[in-house]
């Protein structure tokens, strides 16, 4: 038996209000953004209320306290992900994480530049934030852009894998679970084609770290990007962690105060670690928010919660099978897949059943989820996702269950 | 329930049977417009002959209001000239951003004001307006 | 009279505590960061607490709460400055802004990018982040990078401005108000100088926004960036405002979701308007956080809140100028600047005189205040500075001229 | 008063007097270290012999702590061979990470004891190492 998680819930203070219809809300759109416990809302307004300064700047008491509230942010988010602190940056979001690592693989002065006649490959399950960054990329460096493709049931085809890895790819970029089919691709396979061309590999942990147990060392990849937003904490926080022979390696991407080792009027050098990739007056109300949330998961259990959102997928699932009319998108069974499941319902457009669920207080998502080339693939013109996390429960599921039943009959689907 | 205000018959019916949907071979101009954030997308043939709609085909994909609106919308302007084509399209436009306090008018708008209930989910209003766009921008040209 | 303005520091939970030796906290490092509003601070609890979701994105009754938060922060901006909402764009701060702005000036795509034969002007007196990023651009693009000078008296040098804003000149990246002397640059005439050579004018606002009324149009700037945090505000929220026709004409740095108008694996188009410019999901707790600053600036009136400030400057310089060995460094009189003034004690060095003040709660800034260049110039190791904001009142300033007393009598200066 | 504790006579004289500052003409190496964050810069010239430190000079820009600790480090570590050198130096890291809870070894230490005030500061301890960080790296690079 697993433990129980419903206790949580009551830590999530937006839970208190109601919605459409004077429902109370029931929020299946995690994978967007999660929502928050009080405790990260409180430690972001404690930070203001009492040791707000800029960090790394002043000379006195509040100015020492602030760098040590974000400083020891940027040591529990490491000790979380098994890193070192000095490879943990703090972004604004996992999509600019991203888009820093292209610049900075763009800068010639990096040591690991890419040049014109690298590959960088990534696949068509790709978030837009962890495809549109790399084919700029390719665009600013005349490298090529390929990609792994996918099977009809929402699985990576690794069949041509030793084509695309080649001797010429510089870059692999893959999600860590797809924020459409909720498939977790193999990762482990992945990263030993790219070692064995020496490539990088960069993880987009948006849909995996804020739901199940990461470890850097063990992945063995070599960059990982996630934002705090949807692991229970602010929104403005993300993180881009490296190996730090590689950040050392990089040069930064953004520019001004704090990052520097010296400036003239001609040019400057940079500081080491995440310094130098941290430019500006940081968000570091954020940081110590994220830290909390991180606090408040680990206190959880991430294996815990990780049950917990299997129990519910499978709830998911095997409802959905029983509805007619509904087709699931991606996986159908819990092999290698987390808590994000899509469907379609025929005759109904996504945005028709979105509509339908908000007027019985089920927030889910609809659309092409940002990853439109995926859904042209599918020839579908969107689907609709629900998505989990610790405050979700088995009668969320049967609402929504229920309330995709209302959807057919309003629609009279196969009527 | 608040969602029959949304989901007139009216509108049903003319999402399962849109009226000239379809793009014609012969036109004045064709546009082309899409809503990215749900995907939504209309494409819109238009003939016009002495500033009066000739012709209206389109065709697209997207939800329930944005087809609907759309099918309405063929049905409305053609016909018309191009001050009364507009005429039209305002009224619609602020039946779209009157937030549930105006039903329309129904001698201007006729099926158009089943669209009323729209007004009341912000989301939607571009779904509605969609067709409408790609028609002003299509007439817009034509008569440039 | 002027408005008695000193019941606005209540509003401030901070002071409500004390700092090193027990003391109440003399808060005179807002130029670094300003101190947040009770109001401030629980906008932003209050957003995540009721209606946190992804805006532009879910088809639920959240999402379209939290869009017209975010969206309504934007419009509450842009008329704080005179502005249209569609000129606004969310960042992370102005250190983001700027470097956006010089990245979307080197995407070759744009209609107004930066070519090898073109100048970019900035001036000496500029922070790393207005000068950094223009580096940068330059060395991207082979374009040349000049600036203006300045006088001994922390003025700027306009003796040849003929020469250096020239036909060649597209981008004059110039401060409002220096971080370092508090000097108000002639931006009139800088203006019209680039109107004539058609270059664009970019206004480093950090240190103008917060403190005084500043109206785009009347400015006649082509872009403008300032920190949220500066201005009452939470961290991790900046401003980058543009010309709409300017913002048409650039192409967006940083990519990712709700950005794009269309995308296929091999590239994508943009939306219109700031959408273009805020990929990700947004920052948007602290957007609605910056509007409340907005409102609650707007409250008390910018006109006074310049007047307060003015009048405490005015009083700090009178007393500096009364203590043997003390230098102010920039203007000494009270025209053309603003509430930032720096200045040396002999024979202490700046970081030693903030630890004194330290132990007085005294916060001010001591060092290079990421203005390195200047620095140099002025050959100075750095200096001490004291800022102000609506909390501070005659008395801060009292304190602070009793304590840098007491630095001169502890290091025995001129003894 | 708590200032005191970290502006010990000892340090303020150093400051004012600092010992070896302005560099030699010879040496076996020179570095130069700095602290970005406040501007802090030492350049240090060593020469070493058989091991042993035959001579320390440095120059800089700085704050009180910063060059009296490089003036304390230059008569401490004057003679003595690079093991030695680097046990004096470990030691001196250690009380720089004391928080305020050690007073030093004054058998190794000597006039640096004086300097364990600056623990209870973090912002301060970058500075008393500046010195010793200096000569760290130049007797690692003589002595490689
Ligand atoms: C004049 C000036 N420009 C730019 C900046 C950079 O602002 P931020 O660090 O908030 O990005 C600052 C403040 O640090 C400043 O004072
Ligand atoms: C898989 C994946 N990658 C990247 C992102 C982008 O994250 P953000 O918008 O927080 O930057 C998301 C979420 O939107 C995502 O689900």
């Amino acid at each position: 038996m697993s433990a129980d998680l419903s206790r949580y819930k009551r830590d999530f203070p937006i839970f208190s209000r109601t919605v459409r219809g004077g429902n109370p809300l029931i929020y299946l759109d995690s994978g967007a953004t999660s929502q928050k416990p009080e405790v990260v809302i409180e430690a972001e307004a404690e930070f203001y209320r009492s040791k707000n300064a800029a960090v790394h700047r002043g000379a006195h008491l509040l100015a020492e306290e602030a760098s040590d509230a974000y400083e020891g942010a940027r040591e529990n988010v490491a000790r979380f992900l098994g890193a070192q602190s000095s490879e943990i940056i703090f972004t604004k979001s996992a999509t600019e994480s991203l888009n820093l690592l292209a610049y900075s693989f763009s800068n010639p002065d990096s040591g690991i530049a890419v040049k014109s006649n690298d590959e960088i490959v990534v696949t068509e399950m790709e978030h837009h934030a962890n495809l549109i960054p790399w084919q700029q990329l390719a665009k600013r460096t005349g490298a090529k852009l390929t990609w792994l493709s996918i099977t009809p049931d929402g699985r990576l085809d690794l069949s041509n894998i030793d084509q695309i890895i080649n001797s010429n790819t510089k870059i692999v970029a893959i999600t860590h679970q797809s924020n459409v089919f909720g498939t977790i691709p193999p990762i482990k396979e992945i990263v030993k084609a790219a070692q064995a061309v020496g490539a990088y590999v960069v993880l987009d942990a948006c849909q995996s770290v804020p739901h199940f147990e990461v470890d850097v060392k063990q992945l063995q990849v070599d960059f990982l990007a996630f934002s705090g937003h949807k692991l229970l904490g602010p929104t403005g926080i993300g993180v881009l962690w490296g190996k730090a022979a590689l950040l050392d390696q990089l040069q930064p991407a953004i520019f001004g105060g704090s990052m520097v080792d010296s400036v003239t009027m001609q040019g400057a050098t940079w500081a080491s670690g995440p310094r130098k990739f941290e430019a500006g007056v940081p968000n570091m109300a954020q940081a110590v928010g994220l830290s909390a949330a991180v606090d408040y998961l680990t206190q959880i259990g991430m294996n815990n919660l990780a049950q917990h959102e299997h129990k519910l997928t499978e709830q998911l699932l095997s409802g959905l099978k029983l509805i007619k009319g509904v087709k699931i998108v991606g996986p159908t069974d819990m092999k290698d897949r987390g808590g994000v499941v899509s469907f379609t319902v025929d005759g109904v457009h996504p945005h028709d059943v979105g509509q339908v669920l908000d007027q019985y207080g089920i927030a889910v998502r609809t659309g092409h989820h940002c990853a439109w080339p995926l859904m042209k693939k599918l020839q579908l013109v969107g689907t609709t996702r629900a998505s989990f996390h610790i405050y979700n429960n088995s009668s969320d599921v049967v609402s929504l269950l229920e309330a995709v039943e209302k959807v057919t009959d309003y629609f009279k689907v196969g009527k | 329930m608040e969602l029959d205000s949304l989901y007139q018959q009216v509108i049903l019916d003319h999402y399962r049977t849109p009226s000239n949907k379809g793009l014609s071979a012969f036109k004045d101009i064709q546009v082309h417009h899409n809503n990215p954030s749900c995907g939504d997308e209309v494409t819109l043939n238009l003939t016009m002959k002495d500033g009066v709609v000739k012709e209206i085909t389109w065709d697209g994909v997207g939800c329930s209001i944005s087809m609907a609106s759309a099918s309405v919308m063929s049905e409305l302007l053609l016909g018309k000239n191009y001050q009364d084509s507009m005429k039209i399209l305002d009224a619609f436009v602020e039946l779209m951003q009157s937030k549930g306090k105006s039903s329309g008018d129904e001698q201007l708008l006729e099926d158009g004001v089943a669209f009323a209930g729209v007004s009341k989910f912000p989301a939607r209003i571009k779904c509605a307006l969609l067709g409408w766009m790609a028609f002003k921008d299509a007439a817009t040209q034509v008569m440039a």
